[in-house]
């Protein structure tokens, strides 16, 4: 599919999310990040997209011409629908998300941490826009990929011990794609499964507060983790 | 038993400091062609229940900016920065739901029940340990802790249906269904617009998403630029 | 991403002492095929949720007299005397609600929540005093006393539907829709009869009733006598 | 509307029940006697009637060679659908009640009391075949009219004192109809709006056990009070 130009970064992580998406899977992209994967996907890709304003079944962003004036997605983008969709009212759209009928939801982070806890909502005193859908999103997808670089604009970790601003929900994360790694929320902690070709795992570990695990290896060793570009 | 009537009367319903319910999540579904003629007659001190705060120019957002606006229940206001201004300034207060939430609270009113259990948002700051209950919801020893979430309801809805007929049948379509249908049955008294009104009968009975006894007023609107595509997000 | 199996694999997943949602008012919606095929696989003590019992020698009363059914919810089984038989003499263990919140709990199971408050039936006697909270549901300085219903939960709905695609998007139609949609809903594995199977694509989006991602399979049947006119009805 | 023979005291009641439905009020007729009123209405009578399994607009019960046997009303008969009917889910059917939608309920009668409460739903140890739509139309129709004969099989009143069945809800009835009388429920008691022509005063107190009220007038005199056929 033709996208846009994007930043290395920024597309190292969509890159690395898209293949995330199996064909067959329900899947609920966030703003941001998330709604930019589809560009990275096949083109006769099977992707069953759920945007939670009322539409399952989302096709790629709507051209000027296909555009039609009553049909956007959550993240408000005008689309076009594939075979097989359907449009519904709002409190149908969340009984799926409540009920566990998303397979997948990719959201965004300010915060993220070695719990799986998820902050993306809100930043006190400077950004409260509101709610919108993630709190149910990320407490009740079956599965939750958070899509963030991995520091932020100022080079600090957003992979924490500890979420300091309000949580979207509590454990609710199960994988982390950013620029650097992918790494998955376990029960003992952050499991890094993949790591940049062009970073080391001391690296890492230094872009990151939490504490990292590298499977079969210490810290500063990076056998049995692929390296991905 | 045809309920067209003409939009100035209509609105002339709603007084000063009512609660109104308005569909729509960002442009499509936003009963625009009502919310001007709201916005000329000047009621002010409203309550407005809707998804979001349109976009600077459009829709709700022309009523706040008018200062008519105490109050707006919604699920988020990100695209619409003049009203996270006036939030932040404290002109204009903003109680915020989960999306999924504030469709079900409205939902709730429209079918006639008081409040419902659920369990999202409890372990975040937007519960209180006073909206906790521990009930026993299966089978199992324990009990669940889970929040209460009460019914919302409204004296006014203002609905955006893409066809209805006379009797007030509504369809709705694309992603312009959103909050309409709930809100159609949560208000005490619905008023509609559509751009195509037919006689009854025209729609399959099935095909119906609102059935006529929860609407009030169907009024007839002719299609406006802010109905056609917005060019900044083409 | 299609759908589509036979019957006989299809009601082979369900296990004895399984909990069926099946849809259907009387006749109309009710999963014949399906329930046909679980008969004649021979599983046992079934839990079932169906408004009515069917009428005798239909549907889910064929179950119940072949001693299939160790316990029916539902709303009101006075068109089987067979089945109001059973229950008198202890055979068939039944669970009544009024119909609007037996629709309203298993629609809370499909919502994701855990129960919600009613004042229906409040001051009669299918309301046990261990049922009722005290709650402040709006700005007024009394609390109500409301009566919790729990979400009504199953392993299993059957569903029949008017048409469905291999997405297993689903379409009903006239008095047939009752339960179905909300049982789709609802059920962990939802099993769906259509006479009549399209490609995706074959339906106008606003117009499916339960999107496909509610539905785990779609079954083709044949139209037999059960879904024709009922002759001592006509 | 041609109907078929029914028995004079069925007759009167229907007769009567049909004068309530007014034109425009959304209307629901319970099992039994109700199911029968459309049969009084004139053929072009815009009834709009809500059956709770799920219709909004049924028309006349349907000959053999309109019935379609997806569509049947509460009461089990093959009915018609009327221009601008809709059909719809059981959910949204007892919101339409709960929410007060419905303007105008009928509904037999077991028992009614001088409060206005009713049982018509279980008999204990004779008849308990279920709740179905009762409670909630008792419960929350805007204007609920009991239709029932004045006494049952055996002569006894079923106008009483205080419901001895287990009630469908309490203090919900605004009118009784019987073959011999129109009855209001009143904060005071039960008022006599009207006398069937064939029966005195004093016999209508006779077959009832709460005590009437007769306007303007004591219990042998009638003026003041209509008469009907």
């Amino acid at each position: 599919m033709s996208k846009p130009e994007r930043p290395v970064r920024t597309e190292r992580i969509l890159l690395r999310a898209a293949q995330e998406i199996k064909s067959g899977l329900v899947i609920n992209l966030g703003i941001g990040l998330p709604t930019l994967v589809p560009d990275y996907l096949p083109d006769d890709f099977d992707a069953l997209i759920h945007s939670e304003n009322g539409i399952l079944g989302c096709g790629p962003i709507a051209k000027r011409a296909q555009a039609r004036a009553s049909l956007i997605d959550a993240a408000g983008h005008y689309v076009t629908l594939r075979s097989g969709s359907s449009c519904f009212d709002s409190s149908v759209s969340f009984s799926m998300i409540r009920r566990g009928r998303i397979d997948l939801c990719m959201l965004g982070a300010f915060e993220v941490d070695q719990s799986g806890n998820l902050a993306n909502w809100k930043i006190p005193g400077k950004l409260s826009p509101g709610i919108g859908g993630a709190m149910e999103l990320a407490q009740k997808a079956k599965r939750l990929i958070v899509l963030s670089t991995h520091t932020d604009k100022h080079g600090r970790p957003k992979i924490l011990e500890r979420c300091r601003l309000p949580l979207t929900a509590p454990v609710c994360v199960n994988r982390i794609i950013t620029d650097e790694a992918v790494i998955d929320v376990t029960p003992d902690g952050l499991l890094v499964q993949e790591i940049a070709e062009n970073i080391s795992a001391e690296e890492l570990q230094n872009h990151t507060e939490a504490n990292l695990i590298f499977p079969k290896t210490n810290l500063t060793g990076t056998s049995g983790v692929r390296r991905f570009k | 038993m045809n309920k067209q009537k003409e939009i100035t009367e209509t609105i002339a319903k709603i007084p000063s400091g009512a609660t109104v319910m308005v569909g729509g999540f960002g442009s499509p579904g936003t009963p625009f062609t009502l919310l001007d003629e709201l916005l000329r007659q000047g009621q002010d001190r409203l309550t407005l229940i809707k998804n979001d705060a349109n976009e600077p120019g459009y829709g709700i957002a022309k009523l706040i900016e008018a200062d008519r606006v105490d109050t707006l229940i919604a699920s988020h206001i990100g695209l619409n920065r003049q009203a996270v201004g006036r939030m932040n300034s404290g002109q204009l207060r903003v109680e915020f739901y989960p999306q999924g939430i504030l469709a079900e609270k409205i939902r709730t009113a429209g079918a006639g029940l008081f409040g419902f259990l659920s369990d999202i948002g409890i372990e975040t700051e937007i519960t209180d340990p006073s909206q906790i209950i521990e009930w026993q919801v299966d089978k199992s020893v324990t009990k669940r802790k889970l929040k209460v979430e009460t019914a919302l309801h409204a004296d006014f809805a203002l609905i955006h249906a893409a066809r209805a007929d006379h009797f007030g049948n509504l369809i709705y379509t694309d992603s312009a269904i959103n909050f309409n249908p709930l809100m159609a049955m949560a208000a005490e008294n619905v008023f509609v617009e559509t751009f195509d009104l037919q006689a009854p009968g025209a729609f399959p009975p099935e095909q119906i998403h609102t059935p006529f006894a929860f609407v009030s007023t169907v009024v007839q609107v002719d299609l406006s630029p802010e109905y056609e595509l917005m060019e900044h997000y083409v």
